[in-house]
Order: C-alpha cells, then sequence, then structure tokens
C-alpha cells in the first residue's frame, strides 16, 4: 500500500540557515494492506516528519513515497483530493488541532463541504452518526460544543471519526495520545485496534515503547533520521539486537521490574560525521570498527523478519 | 528533617469563581524519603508542591499548616517564606527548561543569586564544582549562557542551582517529562543520588508517569480532582492498591509485553470533574465502579494499614 | 453551572472589555470627537474661509474658538478639519493595514523563496526614511486632493502592520488545525481568511488602530509643512498658517491650540484603546 | 557570525541603491524646469536669457540622455559633488549640507538617545506598582500621540513668548558671528534647548510605554519565576527582567529613525532651526533639484549607518544572537 523508497529530508538550520540538518535520511519502509506499524523514536529522530512527508504537509528533499503505486510527491489538484480521500491524519496535540473560535464539529462541516458537496442532509447526518459510533460515542452528548468543553479523548476520537467520513484506508497517527491522561489513553488505542480489525492500515508513530508493542505487528526503530532495526513486533521486543534498541528497552521504566545495567553516557557529543553509523558516538560496544566510522551501516536480515542496520550486529 | 501537612487548602482565582484545586490534604514525609505525587492531569499535584513553595496569586490560601523540621511554614505569607526559600525548602521547577537567565552567563548569574541571598559566592564555588561532577556536567558550563546546553545539561544545571543550599526538602516538579528515555533514566537515578549524598534530605517528585515512581520513590501518593487518594510504600501502591482510582489507573497502564488481541486492557470511563464546582464528597465517585451511598461524605484519609492510607468508604469498612 | 459555559470563549472578552477602563475611556474620547466631527459644521453656518468677524477675537459666545488673524471662524476650520483627520486616518491607516495583511499573510504562510523576498521588501521600506519620501513626492504633485495625500501615507506605513501580522501567521500557521485544513482540500486562501485571520482578530484590530493614529500624525506633520492637500481644509494646515501668520507672537493661543489638542487626544485615545485591547487580549499585561 | 552580516549588509546596499536612485529619479520628475526658476529671479532681458538657460542646461547637464545623467549622476556621487545648489546659487550642495550637518547632529544625537534611555527607565519604573501604572503611564501615551510640530509650538508659546525664557528662532542670536566664545556657545545652547526639549519628550513617552509592556512580558517569564521561587529579592528580579526588555527596545530604536527624523525635520521648521530639515523644505519651495536630492541623500545615509550601527550594537548586547550563531 504504502511504500517509503530511500526517502531523505533536509532541512537548513541555524539563524543564518548556514547548517543543513538532516532530519530523515534514507529511509525504506512499507506499510501493507490493514497492517499496523509503529515507528518507535525519541524526540528529534524524525518521526513526526515521516509521519507530514506521507500526508504532504512537507516537501521530500530525495527518494520517494508511493501510495497504491502512484508517486505521492507529484500528486496536484483533484489527484491530491483523491489521495486525501484514502489518506488522513490525526496529530498530537488535540486541542491544537481544532480551530479555536469555532465549535468542534466545524471539521466535519468541512469534510463536507469539501468532499461530499452534493450529499443532501439525511444521508449526510446518517454517515456523520454511523463513524460516531464506530468511534464509540454519542452523537447528542458530543455535537454543537467547543472544543475546549471536551476531554483531550473525546477530540482525538472526534478527528479519527472525521477521517472515517472519508472512505479511508491509511492513517497516520503521530503520536495521538502522548497528550491524553493514563485512563482515556486506552480507549482511544483499543479504538485503532478495532479499525485495523475492520481493515484501515495504520502508521502508528510513538516515542513509547509499551505503546508500539501493544497495537503493533511490525516495528521500526528511529535514530537521527535512520531506521536502526525493523520487523515482527516480538521479535524486536524479545531479542533486541541494535545497541540503541538495547539501550532503550533497558532505560524504559516499566511496571513489572527496576532499573540495573550501566549508567548511561551523559557527555554525548552531536555527530556531526554524515558519513558513517549515525549511534557512533554513543554506541558502547567496544570493538567498534572503521566500518562503523566511514560506512553507514544498511538494513540487513538478521533472523527472519527481523532486520538490523549495524556492523557489528550487536555482537558485543 | 520531618515534613507534616495538616488539610493544607488552596484554590485558584478565576472570573467564575474559585476553582478548588486543591482540599485538605494531609501527609508526611519521613527524613531521608523520596515521595513519588502522581495523578492525572488536574489532580492538583503541582498546586501542591507550588503552595509549598510560591504561593502566590492566582493561587489563594484557604487553610492549612505545614510544619518542616519542627518549624511552621508560613506559606502564606510571600515574603514571609522568603527565608525558607532556597535554604530550606527548594524546587526544580517543571520549566527548568527556560528557567535560567538567557541573557547572562550561568557562573554570573549563580553568583548573583547567592550574594543576593547573602551567601558568600566565593566560598560556595568548589563545592559548586563538585556538584558538576557529580552530574557529569564540564565545569565551563558556568561560563556558558543557558542557549547553549542541550535541554537534558540544563536541566541537572538547574538541579544543582536549586540544591546548592543543601535544603531539606526538594520539590522535583515533572523534571523528565521533557527528556530522551536515556536521560531521563540518568538524571532520575541523579536525583536519587542527592538523597545519597545527603545533599537534601528528602525529596517530593512530582510525575505523570507512574513507572518512573515505581524505579525512584520509596513510596508513592496518588491524587485525583484536588483529594488525596491513596499513599503508601511503592511496591503495595503499585503491586497491591486498595483505592478504586489507584487500582483502575494501574491496570490501564500498558506494559511491554501486552499485546492487544492477547489481554485488552480497560480505561476509565467518563472524565475528571471540574473543579469550578465539584461533586459533593469523593469526587471519584460518579466514575468509581464500587460507589455507593456512603460516598457522598468526604472520606478520610486513613491509615488502613501500616505507612497505608487510603480515602475511600467501602476500604475503610472492609478494614473494620 | 453559574454560567452557560456554551458561550465561555466568546463572553470572556465581552466580559473583559467591559470591564477594562482603558478600552472605555479611549473609546468614550473617540466617540466624542466623531461626534464632533459629524454635528460640527451643523452647529456654525460660517464657512472655514470666510471672513466671517473681527480678526484675532479671543474664543466668546459667538465664535467659540475665537476668530483667526484674517477673522475666520475657528472653530468652523477646527470641525471640517477634523473630518479631514478622520478620514486620512481611516483610508491611510485602512489601506497600510491591508498592505500589511496581505504581505504578513502571503509571507507568513507561504514561507520560503517568497517570505525572502517579501522580507527584504518590508525592512527596506522600514529602513527608508519614509517621511522623507513623502515629502518629495507631494511636492511633485501639483494638486493634491486629502484621498491622494491618505494613500500616499497608507503606501509607506504598511511595514508595522505587516512584520506584527507575518509573526502571528507564522505562529499560527505550525498549529495542527492548520495542518487539517490543509488535509482537508482547503485551497491555501480559504485556509488564511477562514483559519488563521479569525484567530488574530485582535491582532488585525490592533494593527490597524495603530496604522489609524499613525497615518493622522503623518498626515498632520505634511499638513504643517505646507505639503497637505491643497483643496480642502485640516488641523495641520490650520497651525501652519497659525504660525505662518504670527499667531505666537500676537498670542492668539486659540488659533493653534485646538488643532494639536485634537490630534493628541484623538491618537492617544487610540493608542489608549490599544493598551486596553491588549490587555484583554492577553491576560499577561492584565495588572493581577 | 560573518553569513548573519553579510546578509544584513546586502539588505543595507539592496537599500541604499534603491534610495539613490529614488532620490535620482524623483527631482527629475518635479514640475517646472529649475533653470528658468533660476533665471526668472535674475530678471534678464529675454534673449540674454534664452542663452544663458542652454548655457546652464548643458552646465547642469540636462540636456544628455537620461540613463547617462544617471550614471554620471553616481560617479559624481562618489566623488563628493552633489552639484550645485541653485537656490543658494553658486554655493556647492555638499557645503550647504555641510553647514547645515552640525546642528542637525548636535540636535538629533542627544534628543534621540536620552529620551531612549530616560523613556526605559521610566518606563520600568511606572510597570512597578498598579496605582502608578494608572496614573503615570496615561501621560506617556499623551506625548507619543502628540504632533511634534505642536509640542514644539506650545513649547515656543509657553517658555518663548510668555516665560521669554528662551528664544525660539534660529540656532544663535543673529546679532553675533560664529565664534568660539563662551557668550556665543550659552546662545547656542538657549536657542538649542526648547526644539530639544521637543523632540525628547515626545520620543520619551513612546519608549516609556513600550518599555512598559515589554518588562511585564519579562517580570511574567518563567526565569523570573525560577528566582522567586528561589526567595530572591525582587530588585534582582527586576534588574534581570530590565536588562531583557531593554534588547528589542534597541532594535525597536533602529525602526524609529525614520519617524524621529520627520520629527526634527518640522521641528526644526518651527524653531526655524538651521538643520538638514529646514533646508530640505526651503530646497523644495525654490524647487532646487541638487539640493534636495543632497539633503535626501544626505538622511538616508545618516538612517542607514545608524541602523546599521544599531544592528552591530544588539549583536554584541545579545549574547542569545551571538551564541546562537555559534551553537548547531
Amino acid at each position: 500500500m504504502l511504500k517509503f523508497d530511500h526517502v531523505s529530508k533536509t532541512y537548513r538550520v541555524g539563524t543564518f540557515g548556514g547548517k543543513l540538518l538532516h532530519a530523515v535520511n534514507d529511509v525504506c519502509l512499507e506499510v501493507n494492506d490493514g497492517e499496523v506499524v509503529s515507528l518507535i523514536g525519541e524526540s528529534g529522530s524524525g518521526k513526526s516528519t515521516i509521519g507530514k512527508m506521507i500526508l504532504r504537509l512537507i516537501s521530500i528533499t530525495a527518494g520517494s513515497i508511493t501510495f497504491n503505486e502512484r508517486d505521492v510527491s507529484t500528486l496536484k489538484g483533484r489527484d491530491l483530493k483523491e489521495y486525501y480521500r484514502e489518506v488522513q491524519g490525526v496529530f498530537q496535540d488535540p486541542f491544537s488541532s481544532y480551530n479555536p473560535i469555532s465549535k468542534a464539529d466545524r471539521v466535519f462541516n468541512i469534510i463536507r463541504s469539501n468532499f461530499y458537496p452534493g450529499m443532501d442532509d439525511r444521508d449526510w447526518n446518517e454517515r456523520l452518526h454511523r463513524s460516531l459510533e464506530a468511534v464509540g460515542m454519542n452523537p447528542r452528548h458530543v455535537m454543537d460544543k467547543y472544543p475546549h468543553q471536551l476531554s483531550g479523548g473525546q477530540l482525538q476520537r472526534f478527528l479519527i471519526a472525521r477521517a472515517l467520513l472519508l472512505d479511508i484506508q491509511f492513517l497516520v497517527a503521530d503520536e495521538i495520545i502522548s497528550m491524553l491522561d493514563a485512563s482515556t489513553r486506552i480507549d482511544v488505542l483499543n479504538l485503532l485496534a478495532d479499525l485495523k480489525e475492520r481493515g484501515l492500515a495504520i502508521l502508528f508513530i510513538t516515542h513509547d515503547l509499551s505503546l508500539g508493542y501493544y497495537i503493533s505487528e511490525n516495528a521500526a526503530i528511529l535514530y537521527r533520521g535512520c531506521i536502526v532495526e525493523m520487523g515482527q513486533t516480538e521479535k524486536i521486543y524479545d531479542n533486541p539486537i541494535h545497541p540503541y534498541t538495547r539501550m532503550l528497552m533497558e532505560a524504559v521504566p516499566r511496571l513489572d521490574r527496576k532499573w540495573e545495567g550501566a549508567k548511561a553516557d551523559l557527555k554525548a557529543k552531536q555527530p556531526n560525521l554524515s558519513a558513517g553509523c549515525v549511534y557512533y558516538e554513543r554506541c558502547p560496544m567496544v570493538d567498534k570498527t572503521d566500518d562503523c566510522r566511514m560506512m553507514r551501516p544498511v538494513l540487513h536480515e538478521a533472523e527472519k523478519e527481523h532486520f538490523v542496520a549495524c556492523w557489528r550486529n550487536g555482537s558485543s | 528533617m520531618s515534613l507534616r501537612v495538616e488539610d493544607l487548602t488552596v484554590y485558584y482565582q478565576t472570573l467564575r469563581g474559585d476553582v478548588r484545586a486543591l482540599e485538605n490534604a494531609t501527609f508526611s514525609l519521613a527524613d531521608g524519603e523520596i515521595m513519588g505525587m502522581a495523578g492525572e492531569s488536574g489532580c492538583g499535584k503541582t498546586t501542591l508542591s507550588n503552595s509549598l513553595i510560591l504561593l502566590t496569586p492566582p493561587m489563594r490560601y484557604i487553610k492549612g499548616r505545614v510544619v518542616l523540621d519542627g518549624q511552621e511554614l508560613p506559606v502564606s505569607d510571600i515574603d514571609g517564606m522568603n527565608r525558607y526559600r532556597f535554604k530550606e525548602i527548594s524546587v526544580v521547577p517543571q520549566y527548568a527548561m527556560n528557567a535560567m537567565n538567557p541573557t547572562r552567563k550561568i557562573g554570573k548569574m549563580a553568583e548573583e543569586l547567592l550574594r543576593s541571598r547573602g551567601i558568600d559566592a566565593h566560598r560556595v564555588l568548589p563545592e559548586l564544582k563538585r556538584r558538576l561532577d557529580l552530574v557529569e556536567l564540564d565545569q565551563d558550563v558556568l561560563k556558558m549562557y543557558p542557549i547553549e546546553l542541550s535541554g537534558g545539561m540544563k536541566q541537572r544545571m538547574v538541579m544543582v542551582l536549586s540544591t546548592l543550599m543543601n535544603p531539606s526538602l526538594l520539590l522535583a516538579d515533572e523534571i523528565t517529562s521533557a527528556l530522551d528515555v536515556s536521560t531521563q533514566k540518568a538524571v532520575a537515578e541523579m536525583l536519587v543520588g542527592f538523597r545519597d549524598h545527603k545533599i537534601v534530605k528528602s525529596i517530593i517528585v512530582i510525575t505523570h508517569d507512574i513507572s518512573i515512581l515505581y524505579q525512584i520513590a520509596d513510596s508513592i501518593l496518588i491524587m485525583y480532582a484536588g483529594q488525596l487518594a491513596e499513599k503508601g510504600p511503592t511496591e503495595t501502591v503499585i503491586h497491591s492498591p486498595r483505592h478504586p482510582y489507584t487500582k483502575l489507573l494501574i491496570t490501564s497502564l500498558p506494559k511491554v509485553g501486552a499485546k492487544h488481541d492477547v489481554t485488552q486492557l480497560e480505561g476509565i470511563p467518563g472524565k475528571p470533574p471540574l473543579l469550578l464546582d465539584p461533586p459533593e464528597g469523593c469526587r471519584f465517585r460518579e466514575r468509581c465502579p464500587v460507589a455507593f451511598e456512603k460516598c457522598v461524605e468526604v472520606p478520610p484519609f486513613l491509615e488502613l494499614d501500616p505507612d497505608h492510607f487510603v480515602a475511600c468508604w467501602k476500604e475503610i469498612e472492609s478494614n473494620a | 453551572m453559574a454560567q452557560n459555559p456554551d458561550e465561555k470563549k466568546r463572553n470572556e472578552f465581552l466580559y473583559f472589555a467591559m470591564r477594562n477602563n482603558k478600552l472605555k475611556i479611549g473609546a468614550a474620547i473617540i466617540l466624542f470627537f466623531l461626534v464632533l466631527a459629524a454635528i460640527g459644521p451643523l452647529l456654525t453656518d460660517n464657512e472655514p474661509t470666510a471672513f466671517a468677524g473681527p480678526m484675532s477675537d479671543p474664543p466668546s459666545a459667538e465664535f467659540w474658538f475665537g476668530t483667526t488673524f484674517f477673522g475666520q471662524d475657528v472653530f468652523a476650520q477646527f470641525v471640517v478639519g477634523l473630518r479631514a483627520t478622520f478620514l486620512v486616518g481611516a483610508i491611510g491607516g485602512g489601506l497600510a493595514t491591508v498592505i500589511g495583511m496581505l504581505v504578513g499573510f502571503i509571507a507568513g504562510y507561504r514561507g520560503g523563496i517568497i517570505d525572502e523576498a517579501l522580507n527584504v521588501l518590508t525592512n527596506i521600506v522600514l529602513v527608508i526614511p519614509t517621511f522623507a519620501l513623502l515629502l518629495i513626492i507631494a511636492a511633485y504633485l501639483e494638486v493634491r486632493g486629502l484621498f491622494m495625500e491618505s494613500v500616499l501615507i497608507g503606501l509607506t506605513a504598511w511595514p508595522w502592520a505587516a512584520r506584527a501580522i507575518r509573526a502571528q501567521t507564522l505562529s499560527l500557521r505550525s498549529r495542527e488545525f492548520v495542518d487539517l485544513a490543509r488535509m482537508s482540500a482547503m485551497k491555501p486562501l480559504r485556509i488564511i481568511f477562514t483559519e488563521i485571520a479569525p484567530n488574530m482578530m485582535s491582532y488585525l484590530v490592533m494593527a490597524f488602530i495603530l496604522q489609524f493614529g499613525g497615518a493622522i500624525l503623518i498626515a498632520a506633520t505634511l499638513d504643517f509643512i505646507g505639503l497637505g492637500p491643497t483643496t480642502g481644509f485640516s488641523l495641520g494646515i490650520m497651525m501652519q498658517y497659525a504660525v505662518l501668520w504670527g499667531a505666537l507672537p500676537l498670542g492668539t493661543w486659540w488659533w493653534f491650540v485646538p488643532p494639536g489638542a485634537a490630534i493628541a487626544a484623538i491618537v492617544g485615545a487610540l493608542y489608549f484603546m490599544n493598551v486596553g485591547l491588549d490587555e484583554v487580549f492577553n491576560p499577561k499585561l492584565r495588572e493581577t | 557570525m560573518r553569513r548573519y552580516f553579510s546578509r544584513k549588509l546586502l539588505i543595507y546596499l539592496i537599500t541604499f541603491f534603491l534610495a539613490v536612485t529614488i532620490d535620482w529619479l524623483i527631482p527629475r520628475l518635479m514640475p517646472g524646469d529649475p533653470i528658468q526658476n533660476m533665471l526668472s529671479r535674475a530678471a534678464l532681458n529675454a534673449n540674454a536669457a534664452e542663452t544663458m538657460h542652454t548655457y546652464y542646461t548643458h552646465a547642469f547637464q540636462l540636456d544628455l540622455p537620461v540613463w547617462q545623467q544617471y550614471l554620471s549622476f553616481w560617479n559624481a556621487l562618489f566623488h563628493g559633488d552633489l552639484g550645485i545648489s541653485t537656490y543658494l546659487f553658486p554655493t556647492p550642495v555638499a557645503k550647504v549640507i555641510k553647514d547645515a550637518v552640525p546642528y542637525d547632529i548636535f540636535l538629533l544625537l542627544p534628543s534621540i538617545l536620552l529620551s531612549w534611555w530616560a523613556g526605559n527607565k521610566f518606563g520600568a519604573f511606572a510597570a512597578r506598582t498598579k496605582r502608578l501604572d494608572n496614573t503615570v503611564l496615561p501621560i506617556a501615551y499623551l506625548l507619543t500621540a502628540t504632533p511634534y510640530m505642536w509640542l514644539g509650538i506650545l513649547l515656543a508659546w509657553v517658555f518663548g513668548i510668555i516665560l521669554g525664557w528662551f528664544p525660539i528662532a534660529g540656532a544663535y542670536s543673529f546679532t553675533m558671528g560664529t565664534q568660539l566664545t563662551w557668550v556665543f556657545v550659552g546662545s547656542v545652547l538657549k536657542h538649542w534647548f526648547l526644539p530639544f526639549a521637543s523632540l525628547f519628550l515626545v520620543g520619551f513617552g513612546g519608549w516609556a510605554i513600550g518599555m512598559r509592556n515589554m518588562i511585564i512580558y519579562e517580570l511574567e517569564a518563567d526565569y523570573s519565576h525560577y528566582l522567586e521561587a528561589l526567595g530572591a529579592p525582587r530588585r534582582l528580579i527586576r534588574r534581570y527582567a530590565f536588562r531583557n526588555a531593554i534588547l528589542p527596545q534597541l532594535s525597536g530604536l533602529a525602526l524609529q529613525l525614520g519617524v524621529i527624523v520627520a520629527g526634527a525635520l518640522v521641528t526644526e521648521v518651527v524653531f526655524s532651526y538651521p538643520g538638514i530639515g529646514y533646508l530640505i523644505l526651503s530646497a523644495i519651495q525654490n524647487q532646487d533639484y541638487f539640493l534636495v536630492q543632497g539633503c535626501f541623500l544626505f538622511i538616508i545615509i545618516g538612517v542607514l549607518l545608524a541602523n546599521f550601527l544599531i544592528d552591530i550594537a544588539y549583536v554584541i548586547v545579545d549574547p542569545r544572537t551571538r551564541k546562537g550563531m555559534v551553537g548547531e
């Protein structure tokens, strides 16, 4: 369905655009029909950039993104509109996703005026109620309200309902529950899982490992714009190979066991070498070779359905 | 060192009247104890921590006493509290990332702050340097401006600054939420290090992330809609909580290894009440699965097991 | 609930606006002068330039503001001048705000090269002492109407508004609801005017108020040095004649005090309203 | 750092080039023919006027094709030759301006800098308490809303005519020549005071308001709350807030120059103070091409230079921009 082919994105940064920041470099990724892939990375790893590139909110510097074999970056006017009929996104901050001065359900009206101008009221209300029920909300309680009168969880489910109004096949969920309270998080997650059963493909972007595990079959770990490990979620969690993934697994605070393992090295300098492995500076492995420093490791299959980008395959 | 808080009640003034953000908070903290304070957004944890050190408008003191090391803290007297701030009680604020004056060298700012509090900056310098090594910060950070430091470095610098006078109580407000997982672990462990090196006597760690508290806190206080729900040793609160809200909260956290198609987790239906006009009695009763007619009265915060306090009539009755 | 929360956003603004005395005082003064400008000429049957009475007569029952060196009725001149001042403010200020909005929105929303180019243009017009430019252009124009002067002022005073609006558009553009609008296949212009602009109403109003006041000051200064409208009357021209025809040595203060006082009062009231609005829109400035 | 200044310099160069082009273009479009204007004052008979006209047209190269005039204008500019003033014939424009400049600098520099400094101090002071804020600041609003010339007239009237403390015209009393004696300096100062006061007061109001808003924002900033939480005295918090609030006021100064120049121009007219403003006005009234060009050019250079100096000062004073550039 959706295919990333060596996609890169570079920004000019610094007060006068002196330096180049490789937000995303050379990413290859695939999401098939009805599949949930979680993209896991810390802040600054480029995961949101990837999400925005799929949604055509920012341009692509190199490589191509294809959706059902059509190149996304060349879509214009009517084709772009059709693309949005099938691909939608939900963002992190529910309160910033709504125009503060208008009612929350205005997002539905925008969809109607742009995508279903001809539809008469009866059909539209029926379609609207169906998608609201699909996200487990009672129209009478939630319609005709200002955003600040609804909870974060409700607002996010509203956006999912908005996407369901279209004939959506692919949803980009960019950190959609990180701003929600623990208690309402799970409802939204369960909703995503239900939608998956009904054939919706989802790219679930998050920084939280446990969330990624809960809902996705496949996962990709992102670090400084590169996919360092990818494959079946169980395989990655049970037998993490890349040193960065291993460090993440140890550092994540869990409720079932206490922290052990070495203290993280805090003196990490900013790696300015763009050639070698991006994790070179902080990599704890003792026998780092010249390859690590000079050549960027390529994703190769360490075991079935489990790829890793590390010359030493993490064997310390 | 010991902290005793009795019936502390603080409201927020707004146009539509007072938001009753904190109601009759009563708890105590032993010497050397790291207490985690957790709860969803708007439960009053930041109000409680702010009122211990900087109770300024729009917060309004209603009633309650705070006793630190046997001395009563004049929390409602903004100027009177100055004597205790920084020396007896200090804070690592939520906004630590931009807590330092951007146009001043960090060393210079620290010096002026110390001098303004009547402390000879020169005498403290060696100790300051020693603590920079403790938090793995290079000493020439003092000659740099805050803009030149990364998020994690600024966080640790503020931790060192706030604890320079060896306060007996340190309030650490959401100090890990803005950090990456790896720096988060390091900073949290450093906080414990501050207590172990006797830099501070005891710490209150405020966060919405309970799994961090499980790693570093000795005891955990759970709050809900401005009321204290439960306080107890970390192990008991996490693995055998007694307050219905804590139980639902812990079960709704996805643990690594929980799969959707295997174990479907449950959220808590409904949403926290607006505190402008909160429901009578226990404020969780509208969402509580075991609520019954007694819950219309405010449940007392009783010690049902040794050092395990719960504010819930169901539990009180089952205990009797 | 004490108040129906449904309309919380809107009446919170009204709630504050009604209580903000800076806003109320400013608005009252502006209203007073507007009324004066509207009904003023009806109160006196003298033509502004007619020789209606004794020369340099101090204010009296018959001539409320006294007469000029030529015996013209100062009050008649004053109210006509007021109209001109409000007109210049409206047209000049309005034009500057509109250009500022165009430049600010496009630069803020589009970004990239267009933003860079518009920024350079804004900086150039900001750095060039536009008043000296106006001076020369005005000298060139044989016949100068009030409208022409206002347009000229509008064309050179827009950078302030452009900078403020661009900054606000940039911050709003990164908000997620704009991305959501783009994903709903909304055209950029529609996004600007239905999503971004309504959220910065406060900025647009404040920008207009500042441009309105600024235009009045520039126009009065131009008129004072004789480069104002050749047809019609304005407060600046009054002051020019007063100084030219020795109002100072003669001590006929009633000739030059009222026009200047009116300008200072109007522009001052506008700035006062602006601060009041600022307090209503961002609570930080409100005295706790 | 280097790129930052080269980008800034680029903008100033483009501005200068554009301004000079406008400066050259506009007088050319002036109605009427300046040579004719000049000659008509000489009241010559018909054919003498005719030959004089062709001679001067040639002398002033007005017969050359337009682009050649433009090029010669640029190279004359670099030789510092701004042509001959027809209004004050035959003195060269450059000399006329050179005489007027000292008065301008003497008037503008102190009034701008003092009003900026005093306005900021006063604005910070007024932001301390609600009572001060509501009683004292309205005066600042009124001051900044006052047209420069009106304040000048008022001061001239009250202090000049009624009280008679200060003269209200010229730069020094007409009875004495320009020689360096105490009496002369005394007279210059007395003549200078009212225009200075007028410029000072209007500017003062504007800076006070700007500072009041800026300092309130800074006092609400996170670093202020942090200092409060650590029990730092109000004095230190206010000092830091002031230091950070003054920075935007510095860049504000650069942007205000255009408005201040207009104010100075008009104030000079009120007090017939022989600065560039007074000069440019009389040049326009006498349609003296070259003098107008020269004055306008000088104003542009002055404002651009000031802007550039302020930009440099800003980078030195504000570590954020300086360090920001060097950072990642």
